[in-house]
């Protein structure tokens, strides 16, 4: 057999792998015939099965509490992780004993703040103290209610939290799906005049609060400055329009 | 009333809904919304059922009130008799088979197109089987066109979607590099902005705008912000070639999009003003996606994809150059598993193309969702047999900024290639022309930069 | 709308329709383009959903000792028809009561009749008495051990239960898989000198034993004639062929 | 003992088999064997360490033992070290590289195959996805030839099994009719008999002899009893075209169907003796199915999918026809879902066509199991689009003895006309000649019977 020739390999590198630095995406992977190599496909399984682990982690409330304080812990209708992704209509509505035991804390505030699990519970867990400790200190003159924690919640879980509290708006730290690159990317939403009924229109949104997407110092400058705008207009949602100028131009 | 009996048992639904939400094939969003068939012999009951019902029918009795909902209303006002005169005699089960007839060729379903409503081919879809659903799409053709055409017989083209997570404008360019040298984005270049900042917009669009003008790319760009913010955009001047936005079936799920057909009438109007297409004037660029009705609880009790199919009635009164359902996107409350979200994406498909509409797919998964890279080549290769006019194209599958996944770029050539599919004509010419992949068929990337885009890499590289 | 030309109907039958009465296949059923037409679709659709519905059913095993007499009645290690359905392997093994049970009934004999579930109970309520009262009559000569009923049973069980009762041959009755058209298929599978380990090579099968099949006087005829010859043998399975002529020449 | 680790955690597994079974994307017959891998990181982590195994490992550990088993004899013995000699420096990993590039054409894959043993493709295909299948199988061109050729590139072949509950020869002629009118048949005319009598076998192999030599068929009948039978029958001087029989992958679920190596390698000189072909040799008909070894407890640990494998590198030694992979056939407990189905599907094709055997596939599947229509359309399609030489088809898709459903004519015609593939040229010359069907594409039945086949009509019409 001194005379066969071994099979090339076939696999061709994409000659702009330095653009890589320029951002997390996947790009410049190259290929073998038009596909993916094994390695790089690999590399894709591997990060698909620990994103499906990452969906079912729990909120660790006590370490919460350690980062931001003391927090009113509250549940939704829920009761665990596959009620939660099969019923969304229940992660939007607190369970009797939580609704009731947030009565004893309705003393009215401008804001309520709401830290909650959503899709991933990492990125509260990761992000919320982070953010808290840049947009607290930016909210002088506002009043803000008790720090609330849901668990099994979505967004919309805001709208009654804050009704409850009797809040004039409502913030709510929530996880964002996981990703395969990222698993820890935290959205806040944004409702004036929280009530139960309001719809995805009447908030404002900012997402992919996380280490290698917004900061948290940029993501509570916008916040605040969404707030004010809200109060300013009396009103969130299609009609109050993010006109900050933080996005520099960085490309020539 | 509707109803029929399946060996001695009888089977009664009491309404024009509840008869199209039984005879639907199993999907999670339905059984959430309460809607679903019990068991598999009374949705095959259903099925027996409507197959039964007069196409006419569709046109008395709505699933969402005429009086309440303006969706209702621009259907049933919009509803084109002439064209539906020749049909009118069918039931729905003749209506499939005369679709599965040579009869009904590219020219006779094209002419057909505005007598249909969404409803009636929602009900056909509901008793098509998945070849059925191949079939019957792949014989229909709606061709736009705005600098390049989409939809032509024999093609398949890409939306490059280069998104950021902060969009970073360098992180941008960094995905359209790596996606043109793929030969991606004939069918737009559009981003979803992570903010929603009005500066961040108009800036990005200069980008794409250069970008595209710089290397003569026949090609369009869109910046997938909310509607009223590429309307603030086009009063600031900024080059929009595309208007973007996510649209529902029902009035009340566009309301919680904080969108009327009034302000979607009045951002094409504005969008078309503009002038900017060269081959055609097609300036909308529409989303939809089984389950945004249900989840903004605006569902009427509908099943969701009869609803989604309304949305296509909205999106074909603009004109659109692409509408995409996005169809494993939201999550598993709405599509459960792989299996669920491959048969939404044929129907979804399917009723899009009957009703005249430019249907892509975005062949996507979330993490939270039982489905993985095997279903998505799954319906990737489906929809190619069946004649999409697009699907989506990123590095790697994986939208660093959404979250979830979708084709990459390697995937849409695997299409071309395993099913000998072509991009658009004006920029399979460019391909050739730039020397990115030779017009040979194999859909063979060049390997190394062309001299075209060795000026973009090396502006990218000095930042 | 007057000059409007209805389009017509493209369904075409086929005009070899008159042979459907040869057989219960699904032949002549027309064509729309090369695509099945809607009514054959969705009766395809409805036997389905049916047929599914079949597997499910339970053997109704006070009925069946009023059409064949008295039965031994056990159960095999699949609790219920889930388990069934998935865990083959149980199906195949006796529980330990049942097991227990049927010691006491060792007495020794020429055959072992099992009356099993199988896939379809359908078939053996339906079928197992009229072929009974068809093959007892033909065993003169051979003893036969008290008949015995075994529910979540798959073939295999019969080795067991032979090699328990201490029998020189088993005899296993057993619904067949429900098909579209046929939900009461039995099946006849005859193993000489039944104990665990045996495997399909060593047992003869009579399959389609119901009306609309092999006729249970047929099936009994043929079955009888296979004990005669597995006992001149002195074995069963491959190396023992059906030689006799009961299927008619009845094509010229 | 093979091992890797992930994120901090790390995975061992114990040897090459469990290595394999850990690897292989979940289904049900690997966990009733209790070699399922336990999580989705646990098979990612396996599929990693697989990749990096050098491909000369299979030829030096066998996942069943040498001594005791003569399919491993087979396998060892029987490698072309020659062959093999290119890749010999590949790992698992680097082998499917390869042969996505485009350098493994349908020629270096035919040399490559004799190198291959199937425990090393079945490697390959468990780090393959949905697509990498499709593509890889599609560049492989297995073609046989009895009296007419079979697994020509842009052909698909149907085997007609005109099935009977009882034999009834008129009943079977009945179907057989109506497969002819729609086309089928090219495969083989493949008659499964519901009784195991000899008497019974030999009128139905001179019944599908007279059809054929009647009407000049280019085509090859078989009677798929045990291949005892057939031996019978052929000492008995019935007209054998193929001899028929299932096979498995261990020596031990061989002996549990009742053969040995020896058996069939008899069985294939008695055939070949026979001289019936007429445009070439191939004379044995195999069928197939992951899960038969495990049934027949007789799966030494492996998983089913490797030992499917195994079973190919049986038939290929008799150089077949026909090999068909049962795929749904047994039930839930092997294949749950249809989404287990279409996955083994294209798994057995693929490993099936690089190991240079003649793929067809019975895409199929009971109603025990949670799969349904739509599940076939996806299979039947993807099957078409990865180059599959031949399925099945049946009246209606329901086979009235096995009990199971399988594809129909009309599926077939589906297939070949949304795929653009057509029948084997003899039997496609035939179906023009006689007036069946006309050569142009559209596979539209002629819809009156032609004159050749009215004859047989008015005869069974008699009876
Ligand atoms: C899923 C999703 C949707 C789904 C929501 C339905 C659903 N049941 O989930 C659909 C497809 C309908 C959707 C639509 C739109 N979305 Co959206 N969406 C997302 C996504 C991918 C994930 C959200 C998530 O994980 N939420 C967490 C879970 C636990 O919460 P939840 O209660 O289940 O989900 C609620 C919110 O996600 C909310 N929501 C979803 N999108 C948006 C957008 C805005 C502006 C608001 C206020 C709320 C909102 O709807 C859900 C149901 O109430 C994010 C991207 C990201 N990485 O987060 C974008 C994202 C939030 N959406 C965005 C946009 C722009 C839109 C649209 C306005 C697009 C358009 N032009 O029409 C529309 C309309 C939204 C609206 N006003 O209703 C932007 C927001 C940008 C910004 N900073 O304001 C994001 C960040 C993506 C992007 N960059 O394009 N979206
Ligand atoms: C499923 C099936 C198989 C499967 C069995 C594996 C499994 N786990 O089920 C596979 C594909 C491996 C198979 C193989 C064969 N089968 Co088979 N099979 C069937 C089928 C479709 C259903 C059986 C059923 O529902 N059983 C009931 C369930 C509840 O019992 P079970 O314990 O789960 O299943 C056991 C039996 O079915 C047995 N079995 C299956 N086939 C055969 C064939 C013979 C001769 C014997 C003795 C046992 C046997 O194997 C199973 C596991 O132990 C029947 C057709 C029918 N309508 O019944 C044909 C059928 C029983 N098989 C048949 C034949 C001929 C064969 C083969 C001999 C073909 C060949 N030439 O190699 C082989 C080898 C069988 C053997 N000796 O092992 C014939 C028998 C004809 C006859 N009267 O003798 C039948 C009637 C179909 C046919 N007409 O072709 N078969």
């Amino acid at each position: 057999m001194g005379d066969v020739t071994p099979l090339p390999d076939q696999r061709f590198e994409d000659p702009w792998a330095r653009l890589r630095r320029h951002t997390s995406a996947r790009i410049a992977l190259g290929r073998t015939g038009v596909s993916l190599g094994t390695a790089r496909n690999l590399e894709f399984q591997v990060a698909h099965a620990q994103a499906r682990t990452a969906v079912h982690s729990a909120l660790d409330l006590d370490a919460l509490e350690q980062a931001v304080g003391p927090l009113v812990r509250l549940t939704s209708r829920a009761p665990d992780r596959a009620a939660y992704l099969q019923r969304p209509d229940r992660g939007r509505r607190l369970d009797d004993t939580s609704a009731q035991m947030l009565e004893t804390q309705r003393k009215g505030a401008d804001l309520a703040i709401v830290l909650a699990d959503g899709l991933s519970s990492l990125a509260t867990q990761d992000q919320a103290p982070g953010f808290l400790s840049a947009f607290l200190p930016l909210l002088d003159g506002f009043s803000v209610a008790p720090l609330v924690a849901a668990t099994q919640a979505r967004v919309a879980i805001g709208d009654e939290i804050g009704a409850i509290l009797n809040a004039r708006m409502v913030v709510v730290l929530i996880g964002e799906r996981p990703g395969l690159s990222a698993a820890d990317s935290l959205g806040l939403y944004l409702t004036f005049g929280p009530k139960r009924g309001r719809t995805d229109a009447d908030r404002n949104c900012i997402s992919n609060i996380r280490p290698r997407g917004l900061s948290s110092a940029d993501a509570a400058h916008r916040a605040a400055w969404l707030v004010r705008e809200a109060f300013r207009l009396g009103l969130s949602g299609v009609g109050l329009k993010d006109r900050t100028v933080t996005v520099d131009a960085r490309l020539e | 009333m509707y109803g029929t009996s399946i060996g001695g048992e009888s089977f009664r639904f009491a309404d024009l809904k509840t008869l199209m939400a039984r005879a639907t094939p199993l999907r999670s969003g339905d059984q959430l919304a309460g809607v679903a068939a019990e068991t598999d012999v009374e949705r095959a009951a259903a099925q027996v059922a409507l197959a039964d019902l007069p196409l006419r029918a569709f046109l008395t009795e709505t699933v969402v009130p005429y009086e309440s909902d303006e969706v209702t209303r621009l259907i049933i006002d919009g509803h084109d008799a002439v064209a539906f005169a020749p049909v009118s005699h069918f039931t729905v089960g003749d209506m499939r088979d005369w679709l599965l007839s040579d009869q009904a060729d590219g020219k006779a379903l094209a002419a057909l197109a505005p007598g249909l409503t969404p409803e009636m081919v929602a009900a056909v879809s509901k008793i098509c089987r998945v070849q059925d659903l191949i079939l019957i799409s792949k014989k229909c053709h709606v061709v736009t066109a705005f600098r390049g055409t989409v939809g032509l017989p024999g093609r398949l083209s890409t939306r490059l979607q280069p998104n950021h997570p902060t969009d970073d404008p360098r992180g941008i360019a960094a995905s359209i590099v790596d996606g043109l040298m793929y030969g991606s984005g004939d069918a737009v270049i559009g981003i979803n902005p992570a903010s929603d900042n009005l500066h961040a917009t108009v800036q990005l669009l200069h980008l794409l705008d250069d970008i595209i003008q710089e290397h003569a790319i026949p090609t369009q760009s869109c910046v997938l912000s909310h509607v009223t913010n590429t309307m603030a955009a086009i009063t600031e001047g900024a080059p929009v070639d595309l208007t973007f936005q996510s649209i529902a079936g029902t009035q009340a799920a566009n309301e919680s999009f904080g969108i009327s057909l009034a302000l979607l009438a009045e951002a094409h109007e504005a969008t078309l003003s503009l002038k900017r297409g060269s081959v055609g004037d097609n300036v909308m660029y529409f989303e939809t996606g089984q389950g945004s009705c249900l989840s903004a609880d605006a569902h009427h009790g509908v099943d969701q994809q009869t609803l989604e199919s309304r949305a296509y009635a909205v999106a074909r009164r603009y004109r659109p150059l692409l509408v995409n359902t996005v169809v494993g996107f939201i999550g598993p409350e709405y599509l459960y598993d792989g299996r669920q979200i491959i048969r939404a994406g044929l129907e979804d498909h399917f009723c899009g193309k009957l009703l005249g509409v430019p249907m892509g797919c975005d062949i996507c998964y979330t993490n939270h969702a039982e489905a993985d890279q095997n279903d998505m080549d799954m319906l990737l290769t489906l929809l190619g047999a069946a004649g999409i006019n697009f699907i989506m194209g990123i590095p790697g599958s994986d939208d660093v900024m959404l979250n979830y996944q979708t084709t990459s770029f390697h995937d849409a050539l695997y299409a071309r290639r395993v099913l000998g599919l072509r991009p658009a004509p004006e920029f399979e010419d460019w391909l050739d022309r730039v020397g990115l992949m030779a017009k040979d068929g194999g859909f063979t990337p060049a390997g190394a930069p062309p001299a075209l885009l060795a000026q973009r890499l090396s502006l990218l590289e000095a930042g």
